[in-house]
Protein backbone atom coordinates (compact mmCIF):
# COMPACT_ATOMS: atom_id res chain seq x y z
CA UNK A 1 0.00 0.00 0.00
CA UNK A 2 0.86 3.35 -1.02
CA UNK A 3 2.79 5.91 1.60
CA UNK A 4 0.28 7.44 3.78
CA UNK A 5 -0.68 9.52 7.23
CA UNK A 6 0.76 6.78 9.55
CA UNK A 7 -0.26 6.68 13.12
CA UNK A 8 1.36 4.78 15.65
CA UNK A 9 0.45 3.58 18.81
CA UNK A 10 2.08 1.89 21.73
CA UNK A 11 0.25 0.34 25.12
CA UNK A 12 0.47 -2.06 27.50
CA UNK A 13 -1.62 -5.65 27.37
CA UNK A 14 -4.82 -4.05 29.35
CA UNK A 15 -7.80 -5.26 27.52
CA UNK A 16 -9.32 -1.87 29.03
CA UNK A 17 -7.20 -0.13 26.46
CA UNK A 18 -8.88 -1.52 22.85
CA UNK A 19 -11.95 0.17 23.34
CA UNK A 20 -9.25 3.40 22.39
CA UNK A 21 -7.55 1.86 19.56
CA UNK A 22 -11.18 0.37 18.12
CA UNK A 23 -12.07 4.44 18.38
CA UNK A 24 -8.68 5.73 16.84
CA UNK A 25 -8.94 2.89 14.33
CA UNK A 26 -12.96 4.30 13.50
CA UNK A 27 -11.93 7.87 13.54
CA UNK A 28 -9.03 6.93 10.53
CA UNK A 29 -11.19 5.24 9.05
CA UNK A 30 -13.41 8.32 8.47
CA UNK A 31 -10.19 10.30 7.36
CA UNK A 32 -9.49 8.02 4.81
CA UNK A 33 -13.10 7.97 3.11
CA UNK A 34 -13.90 4.29 4.15
CA UNK A 35 -18.00 4.41 4.55
CA UNK A 36 -19.64 3.91 8.00
CA UNK A 37 -19.85 0.00 7.77
CA UNK A 38 -16.44 -0.36 6.13
CA UNK A 39 -15.17 1.58 8.96
CA UNK A 40 -17.00 -0.43 11.53
CA UNK A 41 -15.52 -3.76 9.84
CA UNK A 42 -11.53 -2.33 10.01
CA UNK A 43 -12.10 -1.54 13.77
CA UNK A 44 -13.41 -4.84 14.27
CA UNK A 45 -10.51 -6.25 12.67
CA UNK A 46 -8.26 -4.18 14.34
CA UNK A 47 -10.34 -4.83 17.80
CA UNK A 48 -9.48 -9.02 17.53
CA UNK A 49 -6.05 -8.70 16.46
CA UNK A 50 -5.25 -6.57 19.50
CA UNK A 51 -7.34 -8.47 21.70
CA UNK A 52 -5.11 -11.73 20.60
CA UNK A 53 -1.84 -9.91 20.99
CA UNK A 54 -2.88 -8.96 23.99
CA UNK A 55 -4.05 -11.86 25.13
CA UNK A 56 -2.68 -14.60 23.78
CA UNK A 57 0.75 -12.92 22.66
CA UNK A 58 1.61 -10.72 25.53
CA UNK A 59 -0.46 -13.38 28.04
CA UNK A 60 -1.96 -10.07 29.51
CA UNK A 61 1.28 -9.32 31.35
CA UNK A 62 1.07 -5.06 31.38
CA UNK A 63 4.75 -5.09 31.34
CA UNK A 64 4.45 -5.86 27.70
CA UNK A 65 3.18 -3.47 25.02
CA UNK A 66 1.67 -4.28 21.74
CA UNK A 67 2.00 -1.59 18.55
CA UNK A 68 -0.52 -0.65 16.66
CA UNK A 69 0.36 0.94 13.21
CA UNK A 70 -2.33 2.80 11.65
CA UNK A 71 -1.82 3.72 7.98
CA UNK A 72 -4.24 5.95 5.99
CA UNK A 73 -3.95 6.01 2.03
CA UNK A 74 -6.00 6.65 -0.45
CA UNK A 75 -6.60 2.93 -1.17
CA UNK A 76 -7.77 2.36 2.20
CA UNK A 77 -6.52 1.09 5.47
CA UNK A 78 -3.51 -0.87 6.62
CA UNK A 79 -2.82 -1.79 9.95
CA UNK A 80 -0.53 -3.74 11.65
CA UNK A 81 -0.48 -5.23 15.19
CA UNK A 82 2.78 -6.58 16.86
CA UNK A 83 2.89 -8.18 20.33
CA UNK A 84 5.84 -9.60 22.29
CA UNK A 85 4.63 -13.00 22.06
CA UNK A 86 5.99 -16.47 20.69
CA UNK A 87 3.92 -16.28 18.31
CA UNK A 88 1.41 -18.98 16.58
CA UNK A 89 0.36 -20.71 13.30
CA UNK A 90 -2.72 -19.32 11.61
CA UNK A 91 -3.39 -22.46 9.60
CA UNK A 92 -3.65 -24.51 12.54
CA UNK A 93 -6.35 -23.02 14.58
CA UNK A 94 -9.67 -25.00 14.27
CA UNK A 95 -12.69 -23.89 12.38
CA UNK A 96 -15.30 -22.48 14.97
CA UNK A 97 -18.40 -22.49 12.35
CA UNK A 98 -18.48 -26.33 12.03
CA UNK A 99 -20.40 -29.08 14.34
CA UNK A 100 -19.17 -28.99 18.29
CA UNK A 101 -16.74 -26.29 17.53
CA UNK A 102 -19.88 -23.84 17.24
CA UNK A 103 -20.38 -24.40 21.04
CA UNK A 104 -16.73 -23.40 21.85
CA UNK A 105 -16.98 -20.03 24.34
CA UNK A 106 -13.81 -18.80 21.94
CA UNK A 107 -11.93 -19.21 19.08
CA UNK A 108 -13.60 -16.61 16.65
CA UNK A 109 -11.11 -14.12 16.41
CA UNK A 110 -9.35 -15.07 13.37
CA UNK A 111 -12.76 -16.09 11.73
CA UNK A 112 -13.91 -12.42 12.16
CA UNK A 113 -10.57 -10.90 10.92
CA UNK A 114 -10.89 -12.46 7.82
CA UNK A 115 -14.27 -11.51 7.29
CA UNK A 116 -14.13 -8.18 8.20
CA UNK A 117 -11.10 -6.78 5.98
CA UNK A 118 -9.60 -7.65 2.71
CA UNK A 119 -6.26 -9.30 3.36
CA UNK A 120 -4.61 -10.54 6.69
CA UNK A 121 -0.95 -11.07 6.70
CA UNK A 122 0.74 -13.00 9.34
CA UNK A 123 4.22 -12.69 10.08
CA UNK A 124 6.71 -14.00 12.94
CA UNK A 125 9.22 -11.05 13.54
CA UNK A 126 12.71 -13.09 15.44
CA UNK A 127 13.01 -11.56 18.38
CA UNK A 128 10.25 -9.35 18.57
CA UNK A 129 7.12 -10.85 18.18
CA UNK A 130 3.70 -11.61 15.61
CA UNK A 131 2.95 -9.07 13.83
CA UNK A 132 -0.79 -9.58 11.93
CA UNK A 133 -1.22 -6.81 9.07
CA UNK A 134 -4.37 -6.29 7.94
CA UNK A 135 -6.04 -4.27 4.62
CA UNK A 136 -8.53 -2.63 4.24
CA UNK A 137 -9.64 -0.63 0.94
CA UNK A 138 -12.07 1.41 -0.18
CA UNK A 139 -15.30 -0.97 -2.02
CA UNK A 140 -16.03 -0.44 -5.53
CA UNK A 141 -18.65 1.86 -6.02
CA UNK A 142 -22.20 0.37 -5.24
CA UNK A 143 -23.83 -1.19 -8.29
CA UNK A 144 -21.53 -3.73 -9.71
CA UNK A 145 -22.00 -7.27 -7.93
CA UNK A 146 -22.63 -5.28 -4.63
CA UNK A 147 -19.99 -7.29 -2.48
CA UNK A 148 -20.20 -7.46 1.09
CA UNK A 149 -16.50 -7.59 2.27
CA UNK A 150 -16.75 -10.77 3.92
CA UNK A 151 -19.11 -12.96 1.21
CA UNK A 152 -15.90 -14.66 0.26
CA UNK A 153 -14.88 -16.40 4.08
CA UNK A 154 -18.82 -16.81 4.80
CA UNK A 155 -18.88 -20.66 3.83
CA UNK A 156 -22.36 -21.83 2.36
CA UNK A 157 -25.13 -22.52 4.55
CA UNK A 158 -24.87 -26.41 5.87
CA UNK A 159 -28.45 -26.73 7.71
CA UNK A 160 -28.70 -27.82 11.48
CA UNK B 1 -21.94 0.91 28.21
CA UNK B 2 -24.25 -2.09 27.25
CA UNK B 3 -27.50 -1.58 29.29
CA UNK B 4 -29.48 -4.97 30.23
CA UNK B 5 -33.47 -4.43 30.88
CA UNK B 6 -35.44 -7.01 32.38
CA UNK B 7 -39.05 -7.56 31.86
CA UNK B 8 -40.73 -11.07 32.69
CA UNK B 9 -43.42 -11.97 30.41
CA UNK B 10 -45.24 -15.34 31.69
CA UNK B 11 -42.68 -17.87 32.18
CA UNK B 12 -40.08 -15.79 29.98
CA UNK B 13 -37.48 -13.16 31.10
CA UNK B 14 -36.93 -10.99 28.17
CA UNK B 15 -33.67 -8.79 28.58
CA UNK B 16 -33.45 -5.91 26.45
CA UNK B 17 -29.86 -5.38 25.51
CA UNK B 18 -28.98 -1.85 24.05
CA UNK B 19 -24.95 -1.22 23.00
CA UNK B 20 -22.38 -3.03 22.07
CA UNK B 21 -21.43 -6.45 23.67
CA UNK B 22 -17.89 -5.99 23.83
CA UNK B 23 -15.00 -7.41 26.09
CA UNK B 24 -14.54 -6.28 29.47
CA UNK B 25 -17.55 -3.99 29.32
CA UNK B 26 -20.92 -5.57 27.40
CA UNK B 27 -19.87 -9.07 27.83
CA UNK B 28 -19.87 -9.18 31.86
CA UNK B 29 -23.14 -6.93 32.04
CA UNK B 30 -24.51 -10.11 29.82
CA UNK B 31 -22.89 -12.40 32.26
CA UNK B 32 -23.92 -11.16 35.52
CA UNK B 33 -27.05 -10.48 34.25
CA UNK B 34 -28.29 -14.55 32.88
CA UNK B 35 -25.94 -15.11 36.27
CA UNK B 36 -28.81 -13.84 38.28
CA UNK B 37 -31.60 -14.99 35.94
CA UNK B 38 -30.76 -18.43 36.59
CA UNK B 39 -29.51 -18.21 40.19
CA UNK B 40 -33.09 -17.07 40.49
CA UNK B 41 -34.21 -20.63 38.36
CA UNK B 42 -35.29 -18.06 35.55
CA UNK B 43 -33.80 -20.28 32.92
CA UNK B 44 -36.37 -19.29 29.54
CA UNK B 45 -34.81 -16.91 28.75
CA UNK B 46 -35.17 -14.40 25.55
CA UNK B 47 -32.02 -11.77 24.57
CA UNK B 48 -33.95 -9.12 22.46
CA UNK B 49 -31.04 -8.14 20.16
CA UNK B 50 -32.97 -5.48 18.61
CA UNK B 51 -30.97 -2.32 19.84
CA UNK B 52 -27.35 -3.78 19.88
CA UNK B 53 -25.14 -2.43 17.88
CA UNK B 54 -22.16 -4.56 17.35
CA UNK B 55 -20.25 -7.77 19.37
CA UNK B 56 -16.90 -8.60 19.09
CA UNK B 57 -15.32 -12.30 19.62
CA UNK B 58 -15.14 -12.08 23.44
CA UNK B 59 -19.30 -10.37 23.16
CA UNK B 60 -20.50 -13.52 20.84
CA UNK B 61 -18.16 -16.16 23.09
CA UNK B 62 -20.30 -14.90 26.14
CA UNK B 63 -23.81 -15.55 24.10
CA UNK B 64 -22.29 -18.81 23.62
CA UNK B 65 -21.68 -19.30 27.28
CA UNK B 66 -25.35 -18.32 28.30
CA UNK B 67 -26.74 -20.48 26.26
CA UNK B 68 -24.87 -22.97 27.84
CA UNK B 69 -25.39 -22.29 31.01
CA UNK B 70 -29.10 -22.07 30.65
CA UNK B 71 -29.74 -25.08 29.07
CA UNK B 72 -27.14 -27.23 31.73
CA UNK B 73 -30.28 -25.97 34.03
CA UNK B 74 -32.96 -27.18 31.45
CA UNK B 75 -33.64 -24.17 30.21
CA UNK B 76 -32.73 -22.11 27.04
CA UNK B 77 -31.94 -19.04 25.25
CA UNK B 78 -33.52 -17.47 22.45
CA UNK B 79 -32.52 -14.33 20.42
CA UNK B 80 -35.19 -11.41 18.96
CA UNK B 81 -34.71 -9.26 16.37
CA UNK B 82 -30.63 -9.66 15.59
CA UNK B 83 -30.49 -7.09 12.93
CA UNK B 84 -27.38 -5.35 10.88
CA UNK B 85 -24.09 -6.39 12.31
CA UNK B 86 -25.66 -8.42 14.93
CA UNK B 87 -26.81 -10.62 12.46
CA UNK B 88 -24.54 -10.61 9.89
CA UNK B 89 -21.92 -12.04 13.04
CA UNK B 90 -24.40 -14.62 13.77
CA UNK B 91 -24.28 -16.18 10.34
CA UNK B 92 -20.77 -15.51 9.81
CA UNK B 93 -20.18 -17.81 13.12
CA UNK B 94 -22.81 -20.16 11.90
CA UNK B 95 -24.45 -19.60 15.49
CA UNK B 96 -28.04 -18.91 13.96
CA UNK B 97 -27.92 -22.45 13.39
CA UNK B 98 -27.64 -22.94 17.30
CA UNK B 99 -29.66 -20.15 18.44
CA UNK B 100 -33.39 -20.01 17.56
CA UNK B 101 -34.07 -16.48 16.56
CA UNK B 102 -37.12 -14.72 15.94
CA UNK B 103 -38.49 -11.58 14.03
CA UNK B 104 -41.24 -11.15 16.34
CA UNK B 105 -41.50 -11.08 20.37
CA UNK B 106 -44.97 -13.18 20.21
CA UNK B 107 -43.76 -15.91 18.15
CA UNK B 108 -40.61 -15.81 20.78
CA UNK B 109 -42.64 -15.87 23.92
CA UNK B 110 -44.83 -19.10 22.41
CA UNK B 111 -41.64 -20.54 21.13
CA UNK B 112 -40.74 -21.64 25.38
CA UNK C 1 3.60 11.21 38.79
CA UNK C 2 4.02 7.32 39.58
CA UNK C 3 4.20 4.57 36.99
CA UNK C 4 0.97 4.07 35.59
CA UNK C 5 -0.76 3.10 32.22
CA UNK C 6 1.48 4.52 29.61
CA UNK C 7 0.10 4.97 25.97
CA UNK C 8 2.13 6.50 23.08
CA UNK C 9 0.88 7.69 19.72
CA UNK C 10 2.88 9.12 16.92
CA UNK C 11 1.27 10.51 14.53
CA UNK C 12 2.82 13.44 11.31
CA UNK C 13 2.00 16.91 11.94
CA UNK C 14 -1.42 17.22 10.54
CA UNK C 15 -3.98 19.08 12.11
CA UNK C 16 -6.70 16.37 10.85
CA UNK C 17 -5.12 14.02 13.17
CA UNK C 18 -6.01 16.54 16.21
CA UNK C 19 -8.88 15.58 16.77
CA UNK C 20 -7.94 12.08 17.13
CA UNK C 21 -5.30 12.72 20.02
CA UNK C 22 -8.44 14.56 21.64
CA UNK C 23 -10.16 11.72 21.80
CA UNK C 24 -7.80 9.43 23.07
CA UNK C 25 -7.00 12.05 25.96
CA UNK C 26 -10.75 12.09 26.78
CA UNK C 27 -11.10 8.31 27.21
CA UNK C 28 -8.05 7.71 29.38
CA UNK C 29 -9.10 10.96 31.57
CA UNK C 30 -12.34 8.70 32.14
CA UNK C 31 -10.23 5.51 32.87
CA UNK C 32 -8.21 7.29 35.38
CA UNK C 33 -11.65 8.74 36.80
CA UNK C 34 -11.12 12.05 36.07
CA UNK C 35 -15.22 13.70 36.09
CA UNK C 36 -16.50 14.86 33.03
CA UNK C 37 -15.39 18.56 33.16
CA UNK C 38 -11.48 17.76 34.07
CA UNK C 39 -11.61 15.45 31.35
CA UNK C 40 -12.52 17.66 28.83
CA UNK C 41 -10.20 20.18 30.38
CA UNK C 42 -7.06 18.16 29.94
CA UNK C 43 -7.87 16.73 26.48
CA UNK C 44 -8.03 20.76 25.51
CA UNK C 45 -4.96 20.88 27.28
CA UNK C 46 -3.74 18.28 25.12
CA UNK C 47 -5.12 19.51 21.98
CA UNK C 48 -3.41 23.06 22.26
CA UNK C 49 -0.07 21.58 23.37
CA UNK C 50 -0.35 19.34 19.90
CA UNK C 51 -1.45 21.89 17.81
CA UNK C 52 1.58 24.10 19.05
CA UNK C 53 3.93 21.16 18.16
CA UNK C 54 2.13 20.57 14.55
CA UNK C 55 1.92 24.07 13.73
CA UNK C 56 4.77 26.13 15.66
CA UNK C 57 7.23 23.29 16.45
CA UNK C 58 7.23 21.02 13.01
CA UNK C 59 5.68 23.90 10.64
CA UNK C 60 2.90 22.08 10.02
CA UNK C 61 5.24 19.51 7.85
CA UNK C 62 3.72 16.16 7.75
CA UNK C 63 7.15 14.15 7.43
CA UNK C 64 7.81 15.63 10.75
CA UNK C 65 6.27 13.31 13.60
CA UNK C 66 4.79 14.86 17.10
CA UNK C 67 4.97 12.12 19.88
CA UNK C 68 2.24 12.64 22.64
CA UNK C 69 2.59 9.95 25.84
CA UNK C 70 -0.31 9.98 27.86
CA UNK C 71 0.31 8.10 31.48
CA UNK C 72 -3.08 7.42 33.51
CA UNK C 73 -2.46 6.67 36.90
CA UNK C 74 -4.06 6.92 40.32
CA UNK C 75 -3.16 10.20 40.70
CA UNK C 76 -4.45 11.59 37.18
CA UNK C 77 -2.98 11.80 33.80
CA UNK C 78 -0.02 13.20 32.44
CA UNK C 79 1.02 14.53 28.70
CA UNK C 80 3.86 14.92 27.15
CA UNK C 81 3.83 16.31 23.42
CA UNK C 82 7.70 16.27 22.15
CA UNK C 83 8.09 17.80 18.36
CA UNK C 84 11.00 18.18 16.30
CA UNK C 85 11.15 21.69 16.51
CA UNK C 86 13.75 24.56 17.45
CA UNK C 87 11.67 25.22 20.94
CA UNK C 88 11.12 28.78 22.26
CA UNK C 89 10.74 30.43 25.32
CA UNK C 90 7.45 30.56 26.94
CA UNK C 91 7.80 33.23 29.36
CA UNK C 92 8.50 35.25 26.19
CA UNK C 93 4.99 35.19 25.12
CA UNK C 94 2.40 38.75 25.07
CA UNK C 95 -0.71 37.78 27.78
CA UNK C 96 -3.46 37.86 25.28
CA UNK C 97 -5.65 38.87 27.68
CA UNK C 98 -4.79 42.41 28.03
CA UNK C 99 -5.47 45.24 26.12
CA UNK C 100 -5.25 45.23 22.08
CA UNK C 101 -3.67 41.32 22.32
CA UNK C 102 -7.30 40.46 23.11
CA UNK C 103 -8.37 41.85 19.61
CA UNK C 104 -5.34 39.32 17.86
CA UNK C 105 -6.48 35.83 16.66
CA UNK C 106 -4.10 34.17 17.96
CA UNK C 107 -1.78 33.55 21.20
CA UNK C 108 -4.06 32.12 23.57
CA UNK C 109 -2.96 28.94 23.04
CA UNK C 110 -0.97 28.77 26.39
CA UNK C 111 -2.58 30.29 28.38
CA UNK C 112 -5.41 27.77 27.77
CA UNK C 113 -3.10 24.86 28.69
CA UNK C 114 -1.75 27.11 31.91
CA UNK C 115 -5.80 27.29 32.49
CA UNK C 116 -6.82 23.79 32.12
CA UNK C 117 -4.41 21.66 33.80
CA UNK C 118 -2.70 21.94 36.95
CA UNK C 119 0.91 22.13 36.15
CA UNK C 120 2.83 22.37 33.02
CA UNK C 121 6.37 21.95 32.41
CA UNK C 122 8.53 23.21 29.26
CA UNK C 123 11.89 21.23 28.35
CA UNK C 124 13.84 21.51 25.24
CA UNK C 125 15.22 18.02 23.80
CA UNK C 126 19.16 19.05 22.61
CA UNK C 127 18.38 17.38 19.32
CA UNK C 128 14.85 15.93 19.02
CA UNK C 129 12.89 19.14 19.56
CA UNK C 130 10.44 21.11 22.37
CA UNK C 131 8.83 18.12 24.84
CA UNK C 132 5.47 20.23 27.01
CA UNK C 133 4.62 17.92 30.30
CA UNK C 134 1.14 18.71 31.32
CA UNK C 135 -0.24 17.33 35.18
CA UNK C 136 -3.91 16.93 35.53
CA UNK C 137 -4.71 15.58 39.19
CA UNK C 138 -8.20 14.52 40.56
CA UNK C 139 -9.48 17.08 42.15
CA UNK C 140 -9.93 17.00 46.05
CA UNK C 141 -13.37 16.06 46.68
CA UNK C 142 -16.07 18.90 46.22
CA UNK C 143 -17.30 20.68 49.15
CA UNK C 144 -14.30 22.00 50.81
CA UNK C 145 -13.38 25.48 48.70
CA UNK C 146 -14.93 24.25 45.33
CA UNK C 147 -11.56 24.89 44.11
CA UNK C 148 -12.06 25.55 39.73
CA UNK C 149 -8.81 23.77 38.23
CA UNK C 150 -8.16 27.16 36.30
CA UNK C 151 -8.90 29.39 38.59
CA UNK C 152 -5.35 30.60 39.73
CA UNK C 153 -4.83 31.97 36.33
CA UNK C 154 -7.70 34.20 35.85
CA UNK C 155 -6.96 37.42 36.57
CA UNK C 156 -9.01 39.88 38.63
CA UNK C 157 -11.96 41.24 36.03
CA UNK C 158 -9.98 44.92 34.82
CA UNK C 159 -13.51 45.94 33.17
CA UNK C 160 -12.97 47.68 29.39
CA UNK D 1 -18.83 19.04 12.86
CA UNK D 2 -20.32 22.33 13.87
CA UNK D 3 -23.38 23.33 12.19
CA UNK D 4 -24.54 26.83 11.71
CA UNK D 5 -28.25 27.83 11.04
CA UNK D 6 -29.56 31.09 9.40
CA UNK D 7 -31.63 33.32 10.64
CA UNK D 8 -33.03 36.61 9.70
CA UNK D 9 -34.69 38.82 12.59
CA UNK D 10 -35.28 42.41 10.98
CA UNK D 11 -31.75 43.72 10.30
CA UNK D 12 -30.23 41.29 12.17
CA UNK D 13 -28.52 37.94 11.21
CA UNK D 14 -28.84 35.04 13.81
CA UNK D 15 -26.45 32.43 13.08
CA UNK D 16 -27.59 29.70 15.91
CA UNK D 17 -24.37 27.50 16.45
CA UNK D 18 -24.09 24.19 17.70
CA UNK D 19 -21.52 21.75 18.28
CA UNK D 20 -17.77 22.56 18.81
CA UNK D 21 -15.81 25.06 17.40
CA UNK D 22 -12.33 23.97 16.80
CA UNK D 23 -9.25 24.12 14.67
CA UNK D 24 -10.23 22.99 10.90
CA UNK D 25 -13.58 22.16 11.39
CA UNK D 26 -15.98 24.79 13.41
CA UNK D 27 -13.40 27.33 12.76
CA UNK D 28 -13.86 26.95 8.99
CA UNK D 29 -17.64 26.98 8.96
CA UNK D 30 -17.75 30.26 10.85
CA UNK D 31 -15.39 31.85 9.01
CA UNK D 32 -17.20 30.97 5.66
CA UNK D 33 -20.59 31.45 7.01
CA UNK D 34 -19.90 34.92 8.53
CA UNK D 35 -17.92 35.91 5.64
CA UNK D 36 -20.30 34.82 3.36
CA UNK D 37 -23.19 36.88 5.61
CA UNK D 38 -21.03 40.47 4.87
CA UNK D 39 -20.61 39.41 1.32
CA UNK D 40 -24.09 39.93 1.23
CA UNK D 41 -24.29 43.36 2.99
CA UNK D 42 -25.63 41.82 6.32
CA UNK D 43 -23.07 42.78 9.30
CA UNK D 44 -24.96 43.25 12.17
CA UNK D 45 -24.46 40.01 12.98
CA UNK D 46 -25.78 37.73 16.70
CA UNK D 47 -24.02 34.44 16.92
CA UNK D 48 -26.17 32.39 19.07
CA UNK D 49 -23.90 30.05 21.34
CA UNK D 50 -25.92 28.22 23.58
CA UNK D 51 -25.86 25.12 21.83
CA UNK D 52 -21.68 25.32 21.59
CA UNK D 53 -19.47 23.01 23.42
CA UNK D 54 -16.71 24.37 23.80
CA UNK D 55 -14.06 25.69 21.47
CA UNK D 56 -10.44 25.77 21.14
CA UNK D 57 -7.65 28.52 20.26
CA UNK D 58 -8.44 28.40 16.96
CA UNK D 59 -11.91 28.71 17.05
CA UNK D 60 -11.22 31.14 19.44
CA UNK D 61 -9.53 33.25 17.21
CA UNK D 62 -11.87 33.05 14.37
CA UNK D 63 -14.81 34.17 16.77
CA UNK D 64 -12.30 37.46 16.81
CA UNK D 65 -11.38 37.73 13.28
CA UNK D 66 -15.09 37.59 12.40
CA UNK D 67 -15.92 40.55 15.14
CA UNK D 68 -12.86 42.39 13.23
CA UNK D 69 -14.59 41.63 9.99
CA UNK D 70 -17.50 42.70 10.90
CA UNK D 71 -16.38 46.27 12.44
CA UNK D 72 -14.35 46.97 9.48
CA UNK D 73 -17.56 46.74 7.28
CA UNK D 74 -19.40 49.13 9.87
CA UNK D 75 -21.14 46.42 11.93
CA UNK D 76 -20.74 44.36 14.83
CA UNK D 77 -20.91 40.85 16.27
CA UNK D 78 -22.40 40.01 18.89
CA UNK D 79 -23.00 36.44 21.43
CA UNK D 80 -25.98 35.40 22.56
CA UNK D 81 -26.29 32.82 25.58
CA UNK D 82 -22.39 31.80 25.65
CA UNK D 83 -22.90 28.59 28.62
CA UNK D 84 -20.48 26.18 30.38
CA UNK D 85 -17.48 25.75 28.79
CA UNK D 86 -17.71 28.75 26.36
CA UNK D 87 -18.52 31.09 28.82
CA UNK D 88 -15.35 30.18 30.89
CA UNK D 89 -13.62 30.50 27.74
CA UNK D 90 -14.64 33.91 27.13
CA UNK D 91 -13.91 34.88 30.67
CA UNK D 92 -10.33 33.47 30.60
CA UNK D 93 -9.56 35.03 27.25
CA UNK D 94 -10.61 38.40 28.42
CA UNK D 95 -12.90 38.43 25.19
CA UNK D 96 -16.20 39.07 27.27
CA UNK D 97 -14.47 42.63 27.65
CA UNK D 98 -14.74 42.47 23.98
CA UNK D 99 -17.94 40.98 22.94
CA UNK D 100 -21.58 42.74 23.92
CA UNK D 101 -22.92 39.16 25.27
CA UNK D 102 -26.13 38.24 26.09
CA UNK D 103 -28.72 35.97 28.04
CA UNK D 104 -32.16 36.84 26.49
CA UNK D 105 -32.80 36.76 22.77
CA UNK D 106 -35.07 39.82 22.75
CA UNK D 107 -32.66 42.06 24.56
CA UNK D 108 -29.78 41.26 22.07
CA UNK D 109 -32.10 42.09 19.16
CA UNK D 110 -32.64 45.32 20.32
CA UNK D 111 -29.20 46.02 20.85
CA UNK D 112 -28.14 46.76 17.24
N1 LIG E 1 -1.09 -12.85 18.64
C1 LIG E 1 -1.18 -14.16 18.95
N2 LIG E 1 -0.17 -14.77 19.60
C2 LIG E 1 -0.24 -16.09 19.92
N3 LIG E 1 -1.29 -16.87 19.62
C3 LIG E 1 -2.33 -16.30 18.97
C4 LIG E 1 -2.34 -14.94 18.61
N4 LIG E 1 -3.51 -14.68 17.96
C5 LIG E 1 -4.19 -15.85 17.94
N5 LIG E 1 -3.49 -16.84 18.55
C6 LIG E 1 -3.91 -18.26 18.69
O1 LIG E 1 -4.92 -18.53 17.77
C7 LIG E 1 -6.07 -19.03 18.43
C8 LIG E 1 -7.34 -18.57 17.74
O2 LIG E 1 -7.49 -17.20 17.88
P1 LIG E 1 -8.90 -16.54 17.68
O3 LIG E 1 -9.52 -17.08 16.46
O4 LIG E 1 -8.72 -15.07 17.72
O5 LIG E 1 -9.78 -17.03 18.90
P2 LIG E 1 -9.62 -16.79 20.47
O6 LIG E 1 -8.72 -15.62 20.64
O7 LIG E 1 -11.00 -16.53 20.95
O8 LIG E 1 -9.03 -18.06 21.00
C9 LIG E 1 -5.94 -18.53 19.85
O9 LIG E 1 -6.62 -19.34 20.78
C10 LIG E 1 -4.45 -18.57 20.06
O10 LIG E 1 -4.02 -19.87 20.40
N1 LIG F 1 5.98 23.74 20.34
C1 LIG F 1 6.34 25.01 20.02
N2 LIG F 1 7.44 25.22 19.26
C2 LIG F 1 7.83 26.46 18.94
N3 LIG F 1 7.17 27.56 19.31
C3 LIG F 1 6.06 27.43 20.06
C4 LIG F 1 5.58 26.15 20.45
N4 LIG F 1 4.48 26.33 21.21
C5 LIG F 1 4.27 27.66 21.26
N5 LIG F 1 5.22 28.34 20.58
C6 LIG F 1 5.36 29.81 20.45
O1 LIG F 1 4.58 30.42 21.44
C7 LIG F 1 3.65 31.32 20.87
C8 LIG F 1 2.38 31.35 21.70
O2 LIG F 1 1.71 30.14 21.59
P1 LIG F 1 0.18 30.04 21.92
O3 LIG F 1 -0.09 30.76 23.18
O4 LIG F 1 -0.19 28.61 21.89
O5 LIG F 1 -0.57 30.84 20.78
P2 LIG F 1 -0.63 30.59 19.19
O6 LIG F 1 -0.23 29.18 18.96
O7 LIG F 1 -2.05 30.87 18.84
O8 LIG F 1 0.34 31.57 18.58
C9 LIG F 1 3.47 30.83 19.46
O9 LIG F 1 3.05 31.85 18.58
C10 LIG F 1 4.85 30.31 19.12
O10 LIG F 1 5.68 31.37 18.71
Amino acid sequence: MAAGTSVKLVIPSEVRLVELVHTVAEKLSEIVGLDQEDGLNAALAVREALINAIVHGNRSDPALDVEVTLVASAEGLEARVVDRGRGFDPGATPDPTVGENRLRTSGRGLLLIRAFVDDVKFRYLEGRGMEVTLIKTHRPPRGAGEDRSYEPVVPRRTGR
Amino acid sequence: MMKALLRQVGTVAVLDLSGKITIGEGDVVLRDKVHELLDAGKNQILLNMDKVTYMDSAGIGELVACYKRAREKGGTVRLLKPSGKVYDLLQLTKLEEVFDTFREEQEALKSF
